[in-house]
């Protein structure tokens, strides 16, 4: 009985959780793999998928279908295991960061205190999927868009790296939901007024949240940093090989990707959870409310950027994230840190990273 | 069945033993070694922090964290000599690395 | 506190800071003047690591920094002037090299101070943490050095193969480090020595961890049967970074090891004592014996280096203040041995091109008499003959060795040496019995001073010079007793 | 330290949850799919022809200058890490530490631009 | 004379001729006259300084004279030198020949003239400091350092197999000392000190003493050289330019006999006197099968090698006789070899400068075209066999008389060696010098030039003269070796007493 109490029950809550979370998850993701398709073809004054349902909205869930009964193929010079391990590494590890990502004040799987660490190790490895995918496939096409794609994602991931460590710097935690809480003060507090959206970090640190923002349409290949898939160049990249759920996994993989980053993007410089005003009525509507309309309202300049901007070429692509955004934002982790140091803010924060030091040294 | 820190070592020594056989029982890629390479560092890793946990000192953890980055290093020089060689030489098959004899 | 702490710790390391400051500006230098600032970076290389030394000699206290994990007492000091000369002497030989040899490029000189700051700190190691970064430093740098010359198959090979070697025995110096810490729960020299001191500490484990850490540094410095790599780097590297090899990272290999030894494990002095006796004799034999069919004269120098590790390792298998003593006097005459030969191996060229074969040296007496008389000088110094200095070093050790009752060490050693002596009289046999071929082109002016220096310093100028020299060794070993 | 792996545990069963849901995409349509095998579909693609040589062919030298680069600035990113969460608390001596290590760094990073490995033409 | 360090001044001369010599140029016949004639002044001059020590050496006193003493290195090695009876002579011994060789090299050496002077005044320096060092270590650095100059003497202006000739004798001899070295060490951690008189005061415990008596034996018997290592001898001998034969015979196998006395007999008198038996059978093993040996030569100098190794075995057997006849005659043994078969060694070069050849064969009847060289070929062969009236005669008979009082047997044994020793030079005389001249090449052969008369007649002055009255030799000896063998019998009686205690 102790067994079940201490163990199998807490398990059990756990998986349910996880499986709400989940299907919750995918079905967003559904809807926003539909909002891509309607804004595209809003902008390119098309109507988009507006069959399958009212306006279109079971369009995803007809596409799962007829991938599910697409005949699958394993290419005869492939190396099989890998060639099908791939898809599964990709989606896996895109869904599995959103373990420690808090959707609202305490509303997360895994609250652990190393979060933005664990997000930022997952995703590095989502790289692997994209090479073992390119490499299985044995296919000119494929092996050179999943190098492309590699060379671009651990471009960037510099970039998003450094931008995460100002977060930091102003936040004084790892822990993803001490970092939206950090967001209660800010800018808008000093100056004497109440708690706003002028205190998330995205006023006080805007160039980052600008390169954060540039960064993570790179480091999930989207337009206009597409090249790894480029139809015109590549075919489809490290993907031409593939077909049935094989390719829609590493479709949904990207995605997932995809609502990481606004979520990121969200937790990091959007305040999470918070009203953007701090008073009613809006400390009235739940906090998981307005923490997927910060990612809507994310995934939304996502989709008007593909929808606008010329793709790169890829020289350009490589200029911009060495040459531009890697000295831009390292000279920002100094002036941060330097900004911090003067004005003090790191003293007030002490308290904070002495709770967060004692939990560390366990 | 608890787990201590004989299986922590036992596991680190078994990994350790992996890599060195992996350097000299390799006859076919460079690639491999340098991968026996971490695998021989990760298993010092291994015991490091196996060894912080239960000394209860920080300093097995600290030296973890060195060792990662110089292998990190390592791994960097080694992959350039590597392309050089390879540049001159045509491969980089282990039996091919031997124009100096004596 | 913490700043305080940093301010009292930054004088000790001054030669450090020096080097590393250098390092970057020269880096600096070099990649906004381009390809053709190479002389001139080197230049300044050569007066950066000359001002690190005056630095050292004259401006650097004695202390902890670092709450012990940095050490500069007399023995490190001793050590790291050896290490700065050899590295200043190795940029200096280069100069010209890199130029007729068409490599001629900024990051040579520049990689040569970042080793030797890793040198330094291998020197100065007060803890497991400092000896593996140290290492680290010299160990990654010298592997890119020895790969310098890209376009070349034989550097690159070298560099490949000193690379991999070279990250094994890290990896098992870093193995027994792991154990050291495990089962003495400390990580710094001293701590492990209290430790060590309590008998209830000399568990198996430790006594693993120790032979690990002593085999991974046994590579470091060459000793047999760690010394694979060592002919084909010698051969392989270009000739002034073999020059570099040969000296400098041996010295801080050494005083890495003797510290390691003789600090922290000095009580555990008759567990060491076998392996380091092992390890000597089968240095001082394979060296003696595969020099002697050698006919590359820088392949006969690696052998020939290992057979010195193996007489250091004598000095230091006593693991008494008169072995340390040895080891210290012995480094500070195999370092200018091996520079000056090096120098002269350097000078070895025609006009179309570098030599290497021994048989090239024939005759070398009638066409270029003072260089042969150098060589002479240098082979017969390096084969530990009386009344040259390479005697002293030898004489040093040999007689720590007996000291400590290792009589049958010592004996071996001498035997060897015997052996040794048969291929070192070749060249000396080479260059004033055979018939003389084509002369050299004529040395250049660098070549000439590094050659001559040591020359004049093994003979005769030691004779009022070593007196001074030999009192610092000995008041440097007095630091561990 | 069970503590601590409790509140890695959710981890571990939410990863394995999504793996299970990967698992089953991947399996159904081996399961369920309408199948009618063809040599040519097991060919690689290949605009029409058949490959001709291997595709894991050599490869521009410069992905590998990126991927060593990569590893260089990310463990610099994982040693700023700690050093941000702890910014508080270290002071000047904290805040210099870290602006030498990023100067070291810089000095690098500027070589390679001048060396020319970053560019892509 | 206390306050001028004239022993350093004699062994540091040559070298300043050495840096006059460096700074030379040899490209002309002239410039390598001036070479020959500075380093013949050097060694000249080195010779008449010597002559000082004579002069100022009180006979009376036993132990060190003229001692200086310097701190040098770390470890109590110091600069310490001073002769005593002992080693006086062969100081004087080694600068009288050195001019001879020089003035001998004058003709026979024409390639490389620069570094043959430069090498044998450099050899000069060691070897005097063999003899004048007072620090064990110092004496090691001379002892070993002088194999250098030899070597490349041998290698560079030898004969046709000078390549293996200075390969072997470097390594016999290098391989016999550096055992020594390490008792040197062993005594330094016994003894504390490497200073010679204190090491000579100091009693080494009886089992240590056979290990460092046997260590200090395999340096020295090769050197001497003894039966069975004396093989590296006549190859040297042969391949060697006429004055290196001189300085080697006349010279550097004294350095082997000196050492017995200055270390193995007074340090280790214990185990000296357990080897004496020992070192008897290898001496007349020596004196008896070289002699037979030396018969069946063809080659003139590898004659007169086999010849030095059976007298250096009457020097063995009259040292470890360890009487007063014994070792005041292997002493007068060791400088009237150094002044005899130097001479002899020079006698073949006279005609080897001639005829090119050393075979016994090619000549024979010189007596009608040469009469000054057969006469002094007479006298230095009468010398050499130890006719009376020769210097030869002393040396040998004493070592006999000594040897005998301690084992007859071995006396008697050593005298056969006499017998052959006659034999062998006689039969040697008889077949260059007498008979009729007909081989047609020796027909125009020509006799003595004034300076090989003015480099044999000093020699054939001196054998004579200390044949005749060797008192001046005995006089200067007497004090030391009566010291020397007080302190040796002391020690046996010592030891002699502690043991029967304990029974």
């Amino acid at each position: 009985m102790e067994l079940f109490s201490a163990y199998i029950w807490p398990a059990l809550v756990i998986i349910g959780q996880s499986l709400l979370f989940l299907v919750v998850l995918l079905v967003l993701i559904a809807y926003i793999l539909l909002a891509d398709r309607k804004i595209w073809a809003a902008v390119q004054m098309r109507r988009g998928p507006n069959v399958v349902g009212p306006f279109g909205l079971f369009q995803s869930f007809a596409d799962l279908l007829k991938f599910v009964l697409k005949e699958p193929v394993i290419p005869a010079s492939s190396d099989k295991v890998v060639f099908l391990l791939a898809p599964l590494v990709a989606v896996t590890l895109a869904l599995a960061t959103f373990a420690v990502v808090p959707v609202s004040d305490g509303w997360v799987i895994a609250d652990i205190n190393i979060g933005i660490l664990y997000i930022f190790a997952i995703s590095s490895l989502e790289v692997y999927g994209v090479i073992m995918g390119g490499w299985a496939s044995n296919s000119k096409y494929a092996f050179l868009g999943a190098l492309r794609s590699a060379a671009q994602m651990v471009s960037y991931e510099v970039s998003i790296g450094f931008v995460i460590v100002t977060v930091l710097l102003c936040a004084g935690s790892l822990n993803l939901t001490q970092i939206v809480l950090s967001q209660n003060t800010g800018v808008g507090t000093m100056v004497g007024l109440p708690a706003s959206f002028l205190d998330w970090h995205w006023l006080s640190l805007f160039p980052m949240f600008v390169i954060f923002f540039i960064s993570a349409l790179a480091e999930t290949n989207r337009p206009p940093f597409d090249l790894p898939e480029a139809e015109s160049e590549l075919v489809a990249g490290f993907m031409v090989e593939y077909g049935s759920t094989p390719y829609m996994m590493f479709m949904l993989g990207e995605y997932a990707a995809i609502t990481l980053m606004c979520s990121l993007m969200t937790i990091l410089f959007l305040g999470g959870w918070l009203p953007p005003f701090g008073f009613a009525p809006f400390t009235w509507v739940p906090g998981v409310i307005w923490f997927l309309a910060k990612v809507a309202l994310c995934f939304f300049m996502f989709a008007m950027v593909k929808a606008f901007v010329p793709r790169y070429r890829y020289d350009q692509l490589m200029r911009l994230g060495w040459k531009v955004f890697l000295p831009l934002s390292l000279a920002m982790v100094v002036l941060v840190a330097l900004v911090l140091q003067l004005t003090g803010w790191g003293d007030g924060q002490s308290a904070d990273a002495a709770r967060q030091a004692a939990a560390l040294s366990w | 069945m608890a787990v201590g820190l004989g299986h922590y070592l036992t596991v680190a020594a078994i990994l350790f033993v992996t890599g060195v056989f992996g350097i000299f029982m390799n006859r076919k890629n460079i690639i491999t070694i340098l991968m026996s390479v971490e695998l021989i560092l990760l298993s010092v890793n291994l015991n490091l922090v196996a060894f912080s946990a239960f000394l209860n000192d920080l300093a097995g953890q600290v030296f973890a964290l060195f060792i990662l980055t110089v292998a990190a290093a390592e791994a960097a020089i080694g992959l350039a000599i590597l392309v050089v060689f390879f540049r001159n030489r045509g491969s980089i098959a282990v039996d091919d690395v031997n124009t100096m004899k004596g | 506190m913490f700043s305080q702490f940093v301010a009292q710790s930054l004088p000790i390391v001054g030669p450090e800071l020096i080097l590393s400051v250098g390092a970057m500006g020269l880096l600096m230098v070099g990649t906004f003047l381009g390809e053709k600032s190479a002389r001139l970076v080197t230049s300044l290389t050569v007066g950066t690591l000359l001002f690190a030394l005056v630095w050292l000699l004259f401006a650097t206290p004695t202390g902890l920094a670092f709450g012990g994990s940095i050490i500069l007492d007399p023995f490190a000091r001793f050590m790291k002037a050896l290490v700065l000369i050899g590295a200043a002497a190795a940029v200096l030989m280069s100069t010209g090299y890199a130029e007729r040899e068409r490599f001629a490029n900024f990051e040579l000189p520049v990689l040569i101070v970042l080793c030797t700051t890793g040198m330094l700190v291998m020197v100065s190691a007060g803890d497991l943490i400092a000896l593996y970064m140290g290492l680290e430093l010299q160990s990654l740098a010298i592997y890119v050095i020895a790969a310098i010359h890209r376009d070349h198959v034989k550097s690159t090979e070298a560099g490949l193969k000193y690379f991999v070697l070279g990250a094994l025995s890290s990896g098992m110096l870093l193995y027994g480090a792991s154990l050291v810490y495990g089962f003495t729960g400390q990580i710094e020299f001293r701590a492990i020595a209290e430790a060590v001191a309590q008998d209830g500490a000399r568990s198996l484990g430790l006594i693993v961890g120790l032979v690990f850490v002593l085999a991974g540094l046994a590579f470091k410095i060459s000793a047999v049967p760690f010394h694979m790599w060592t002919p084909d780097v010698y051969e392989g590297a270009p000739t002034p970074v073999t020059a570099l090899l040969a000296g400098a990272p041996k010295v801080a290999a050494v005083a890495l090891l003797t510290r390691f030894t003789v600090q922290s494990f000095g009580p555990m002095t008759p567990d060491w004592q076998q392996v380091v006796v092992f390890l000597s004799i089968a240095s001082m034999l394979f060296g003696s014996f595969a020099a002697i069919g050698q006919r590359n004269i820088k392949r006969l120098m690696a052998y020939s280096s290992i057979g010195h590790m193996g007489y250091v390792l004598v000095g230091l298998a006593a693991g008494t203040e008169a072995g340390v003593q040895g080891v210290l006097i012995y480094m500070a005459t195999y370092v200018t041995m091996t520079l000056g030969t090096f120098a002269l191996i350097l000078a070895m060229r025609r006009r179309d091109g570098m030599v290497e074969d021994v048989y090239e040296l024939a005759g070398l007496s009638r066409t270029n008499p003072m260089m042969a008389l150098a060589m002479t000088v240098l082979m017969l110094s390096l084969a530990g003959l009386p009344p040259l200095l390479g005697f002293w070093g030898k004489y040093y050790v040999f007689i720590a060795a007996v000291g400590a009752g290792l009589v049958p060490l010592a004996v071996i050693g001498v035997i060897a040496s015997t052996i040794g002596l048969f291929y070192y009289l070749r060249i000396v046999k080479v260059m004033w019995f055979d018939e003389p071929l084509a002369g050299f082109e004529p040395m250049s002016m660098e070549l000439k001073l590094v050659a001559g220096a040591a020359t004049i310093f093994i003979f005769p100028a030691y004779i009022v010079l070593a007196g001074p020299l030999f009192a610092a060794a000995a008041a440097a070993a007095h630091t561990f007793f | 330290m069970n503590e601590l792996l409790g509140s890695y545990l959710p981890i571990v069963i939410f990863v394995g949850v999504a793996l299970l849901i990967g698992i089953a995409l991947l399996v159904s349509p081996f399961l369920l799919a309408f199948k009618a095998p063809d040599d040519e579909k097991l060919s690689a693609y290949e605009c029409g022809f058949d490959a001709f040589d291997d595709s894991r062919m050599k490869f521009d030298v410069r992905f590998y200058l990126v991927s060593i680069l990569f590893i260089i600035f990310d463990l610099e990113v994982a040693f700023l890490f700690p050093w941000a969460a702890s910014f508080g608390d270290l002071g000047w001596a904290g805040f210099w530490s870290m602006m030498v290590f990023l100067g070291v760094l810089t000095v690098g990073f500027v070589y390679e631009w001048k060396k020319g490995a970053l560019e892509w033409d | 004379m206390s306050g001028w360090p004239i022993l350093s001044t004699i062994t540091f001369a040559p070298l300043v001729g050495v840096l006059i010599i460096l700074f030379t140029r040899d490209d002309s016949e002239l410039a390598r006259r001036n070479i020959r004639n500075v380093a013949l002044l050097v060694s000249v001059f080195t010779f008449l300084l010597s002559l000082f020590i004579w002069i100022g050496f009180d006979k009376s006193v036993a132990g060190f004279q003229f001692v200086e003493e310097a701190e040098w290195l770390t470890g109590g090695i110091a600069y310490r030198m001073g002769v005593d009876g002992i080693s006086m002579l062969f100081v004087i011994l080694t600068t009288f020949l050195m001019p001879i060789c020089i003035l001998a090299s004058r003709d026979a050496i024409t390639v490389r003239v620069k570094e043959y002077m430069i090498a044998f005044l450099v050899l000069e320096t060691l070897v005097v400091g063999v003899f004048c060092a007072l620090d064990i270590v110092l004496f090691y650095l001379f002892f070993e350092g002088s194999l250098i100059p030899m070597f490349l003497i041998i290698g560079v202006w030898g004969g046709k197999r000078r390549v293996y000739a200075s390969y072997k004798f470097f390594l016999y001899t290098f391989l016999g000392s550096v055992l020594m070295l390490v008792a040197i060490m062993a005594m330094y951690w016994t003894a504390g000190t490497t200073s010679i008189p204190e090491l000579l005061a100091y009693q080494f415990p009886a089992s240590m003493q056979t290990w460092l008596w046997i260590a200090f034996f395999a340096s020295f018997a090769v050197k001497m050289p003894m039966w069975p290592v004396h093989t590296w001898l006549p190859d040297a001998h042969v391949e060697a330019p006429t004055a290196g034969s001189v300085i080697l015979a006349g010279i550097l196998l004294k350095l082997g006999g000196y050492g017995f006395l200055r270390f193995s007999l007074p340090m280790f008198p214990l185990a000296s006197a357990d080897f004496a038996p020992f070192v008897f059978v290898l001496s007349v093993v020596a004196i008896i099968y070289t002699s037979l040996v030396a018969l069946m030569q063809e080659d003139i100098k590898k004659l007169i090698a086999y010849s030095s190794v059976a007298h250096m075995g009457f020097v063995t057997m009259g040292i470890f006789a360890a009487n007063e006849q014994g070792v005041q005659g292997a002493i007068f043994q060791m400088l009237s070899h150094g002044l005899i078969s130097g001479a002899l060694f020079l006698c073949v070069g006279v005609v080897y400068d001639r005829m090119h050849t050393r075979d016994i064969a090619a000549y024979g009847g010189l007596v009608n075209r040469m009469p000054a060289y057969a006469a002094m070929m007479l006298l230095f062969t009468m010398g050499n066999v130890g006719l009376p009236g020769t210097s030869g005669f002393v040396g040998e008979f004493m070592t006999l008389m000594g040897v005998f009082r301690v084992n007859s047997w071995v006396a008697i044994f050593a005298a056969t060696g006499v017998i052959l020793s006659a034999a062998y030079a006689l039969w040697l005389f008889r077949r260059v010098i007498l008979g009729a001249l007909d081989k047609d090449n020796l027909k125009s052969i020509l006799d003595l030039t004034p300076r090989e008369k003015a480099l044999l007649y000093p020699l054939a002055v001196l054998t004579v003269f200390f044949g005749v009255y060797p008192m001046p030799v005995f006089n200067v000896t007497t004090a030391s070796v009566d010291q020397l063998l007080s302190s040796y019998t002391a020690a046996i009686e010592a030891a002699s007493s502690v043991a029967s205690i304990q029974n």
